[in-house]
């Protein structure tokens, strides 16, 4: 079977954070995958819902828009939009919220609204949609992200879905809870520290090295003094996953 | 009292003036596409356009001038990027400024529900640590008269004209949808006036799960266009084009390219359905 | 995660203690008699009962003694007249005072709405010139933060336990229901915790219009009683005993003949199976 | 044909004052009674909201509660009750809100709460319901009562749902636009004088005398100066009238 690519390594690795049974909102691209992926494998009672509006998901393919007809014909219940943040999300009821961004910070934060400066940007992103509520509102955020010294930066060029704000208690004091447990990239898993909330690494995948990871990192980065190797994915978790993406790329073959 | 059942061309005459707030709504799926690029084809200027994802159907209008603000929440084309003429315009001003009114899905939901409802404000935990607010005088906090937890609220949208497309609408103007129900249902009753272009016509409906219903008084016109939401997809009549979607990149990727892609096949038809043709050939 | 199926009197013993708020809903269709009657049967003190309509079901808990507090918007038997129990408690203390916290409709929806979504309150036109919010601070006013309209604001309704009659449920613990589906959604989504019984546990689910599901992850047990919503009525399965309402107005009107009715009835039975047959015999 | 008797008088004259076409808030009892009345003769495409959820229920017999099974079987569409208090009461659907009460003052304020004191009570009433919002928001209320000097009364004990408050421009200054346009009861029909908002009587029930309002009314009654005597009941209206109680006797009868 062929190596592990480092995109894969990062599926897995995130798909592997989702626990079974649990409710997970789920944003398009790899979080989807990854979440997905934990269907298929070890976690087949997780519940996802996508802000299309529906509960329980179980697409056979990946979904290229969050709301493809087969996620409603798959759902357990279809509801409202409205309703999917108003009773599904802000209730609560939320544990795991998956999230991609353009730009991630030290601290957790994420811009996915522009590059350079609001009212003239440099690159106009396409902005907010679910993010900045399930980032303040799910009891917990996982983030996806390439590896790259643009995406994460010391300090993102404007905060759309706040994680650890400048650090320290500044989260809990502006009255949220929960926040980014951990973002996961292709070369490492970051982890807030305890105490001064900034992302460290915690587990490096195979034969990636430290001095790759600072180079491609735009802060000065730290490594955790329990760092440890990122578990390799199995031969059952590659074979679902690249099973799971041609399945998907015939599918859309046939439609196009 | 009922809705008139017309043709599109006379309903967009009738319904959109220069101006006008309009929402074409539609998350991911039933997007009216026809409606839009009719609204398009009439040469409509000075537009406030309302959506959550602006999606292609806005890219097009953008970038023929029909908008001069935008209200929405996430502007990307949906598994594939950028969209290219709402970035030029941002980035550019081309071809003309656009205003933005920008929030998130859960703001503009809750301000789509608040302007059904007939409430001048809606409320939501959010945008605490955000930037947005900064941005946007449409987002305000205020603390619960009870609790006195801080909470984000967003002035309702009531807009002039809302376009929606349905797979049916009975004989007597009813109109039912189904499958993934978006924000429709809350943007036709909160909007002045209600335009749905549908699938079909029928005698009666079928008994479906997660319908949404608009009773014939709550619609202005109605206008049968098969197929009238492609690229996007009307569940159990047909599946989203994604080549469609993946194309839309490299067409509107240079302003050339698109203009002349809308003059061919947007200007020069007369109709949705000539459009369908030259898009087939 | 998945509820437990088990019988109503676990269920009552596991999730209802006294003091507690609970909910027991459904708007004038299925309305969950024999949990109620269950949980009269327990002996159950000091509750909060919640109800949009107290109905007969609340007039024999508050009658039984199970309550102190009510919150509520209509205390009538529909299309009869008064809730005896209901007056003679607010009246004459007995069997015990019973506080109202009292609204309306369009306000107890909103708290419940509220409650289900993460809001500590929720926001209504309403209330200009009643005396009501004079008599209950669950009420209040505030001027909208955009337009300075007054609106009134109310407290959101988050029950200990909701309890609610559905038709059916399947296997894996999901539940459905269909017709009038009143207020159940918002009031379970609200609560703490969720009991639901149903007229049968099915493999499949039916498509059917008009259908509320709870998925299984939401609910925390589910009881099969077929008939524990009589005398209201669950659609497709049997219709309103209008006869049980009429005479209810007789049974109720005395405390002795009240006390004695449930005396035979509900304490000396050990289900509403046994209830059941003592009514028709 | 047996005479009218005044209570349907009342009905068929409240009937007659629902328009073709209009969207109306029906409460159970009589207000439902004449709302389908209208619906069987010269009103067919009346739309009738009732709380429970239902949307233009057609129902061929008279429900004794509010959410009957034949409503929904009969209905466009069926809500939920949130939804129509919040999207079609509330934002201004409705044309006509047809109420009861056990008393109605001189400028048309209601009571349902409370007859006496609202913390000690002579008698408790069922409440609110949905009449606050109803009287406040749809476009115009009617009112039907039972013409007695204590429910016709100069202040009711408790304004559950706000008529004119206490007269002239007060409701309006309050920001609140409709309003009750007329009063119907078995002897004659009122309407709020257009300055002072005070109940006038502008039609008296055939062989109604004056003499019997004033004794009836709880205020210095007043008649207008254009009084003219209700219009009788014509022979379909009594017809349908009679066949709907009829066939709602029998349907209830069928059920017991």
């Amino acid at each position: 079977m062929k190596e592990a690519s480092s995109q894969e390594i990062m599926t897995v690795t995130a798909a592997r954070l989702l626990r079974d049974g649990t409710v997970c909102f789920v944003g398009i691209g790899i979080p989807s995958m990854a979440a997905n992926l934990a269907r298929l494998t070890h976690a087949p009672n997780v519940v996802l819902i996508y802000e299309s509006g529906t509960i329980g998901a179980k697409p056979s393919v990946l979904p290229l828009s969050i709301g493809d007809g087969e996620l409603a014909e798959t759902a357990d219940t279809v509801v409202s939009t409205p309703e999917i943040f108003t009773h599904w999300l802000q209730s609560g009821r939320v544990e795991v919220g998956f999230l991609g961004a353009a730009q991630v910070d030290k601290f957790a934060n994420l811009n996915s609204t522009v590059i350079g400066s609001y009212d003239s940007p440099k690159v106009r992103l396409p902005g907010a949609g679910g993010a900045p509520e399930i980032a303040a509102l799910a009891k917990e955020t996982l983030i996806i992200i390439e590896h790259d010294k643009r995406k994460l930066v010391d300090r993102v060029d404007f905060v759309t879905s706040a994680g650890y704000f400048r650090g320290g208690n500044e989260r809990s004091d502006a009255g949220l809870s929960g926040g980014p447990s951990a973002v996961i990239t292709d070369l490492v898993v970051l982890e807030p520290d305890s105490v001064s909330k900034e992302l460290v690494v915690t587990k490096i995948h195979a034969g990636v090295t430290k001095e790759q990871v600072r180079d491609s990192t735009g802060w000065e980065i730290r490594f955790a003094n329990n760092l440890s190797q990122t578990e390799s994915p199995s031969e059952e978790e590659l074979v679902t996953l690249r099973d799971l993406i041609r399945r998907t790329k015939e599918a859309r073959r046939k439609l196009s | 009292m009922a809705p008139k059942i017309t043709d599109l061309k006379s309903a967009i005459q009738s319904f959109i003036e220069p101006g006008m707030q309009v929402a074409i709504e539609g998350f991911t799926h039933l997007i009216p596409f026809a409606a839009a690029q009719e609204i398009i084809r009439q040469g409509m200027t000075g537009l406030t356009l309302i959506r959550l994802t602006p999606d292609v159907i806005y890219d097009q209008m953008i970038g023929m001038g029909c908008a001069n603000k935008l209200i929405f929440s996430w502007g990307g084309n949906p598994g594939v990027g950028s969209l290219h003429r709402l970035r030029d315009a941002v980035e550019n001003g081309w071809p003309n400024s656009l205003e933005l009114d920008e929030r998130s899905h859960a703001a503009m939901c809750v301000a789509y529900t608040a302007g059904a409802s007939g409430l001048p404000f809606g409320a939501l935990r959010g945008f605490v640590g955000s930037d947005l607010p900064g941005h946007n005088p449409s987002i305000r906090f205020l603390d619960c008269p009870f609790t006195k937890d801080k909470l984000a609220v967003t002035s309702a949208i009531q807009p002039d004209v809302a376009i929606i497309h349905a797979q049916q609408a009975d004989r007597q103007g009813n109109v039912m949808l189904w499958g993934i129900v978006g924000v429709q249902k809350d943007i036709a009753l909160a909007a002045k006036r209600v335009v749905v272009t549908v699938e079909e016509v029928v005698d009666e409906f079928a008994v479906k799960s997660n319908v949404t219903v608009l009773p014939s008084w709550t619609v202005d016109a109605i206008c049968e266009v098969p197929g009238g939401a492609s690229p996007s997809y009307a569940h159990d009549y047909y599946q989203r084009d994604n080549a469609a979607y993946t194309e839309w990149n490299e067409i509107s990727r240079s302003r050339e390219k698109f203009l002349e892609w809308m003059e061919y096949h947007v200007l020069e038809t007369k109709s949705f359905g000539e459009f369908r043709e030259r898009i087939v050939s």
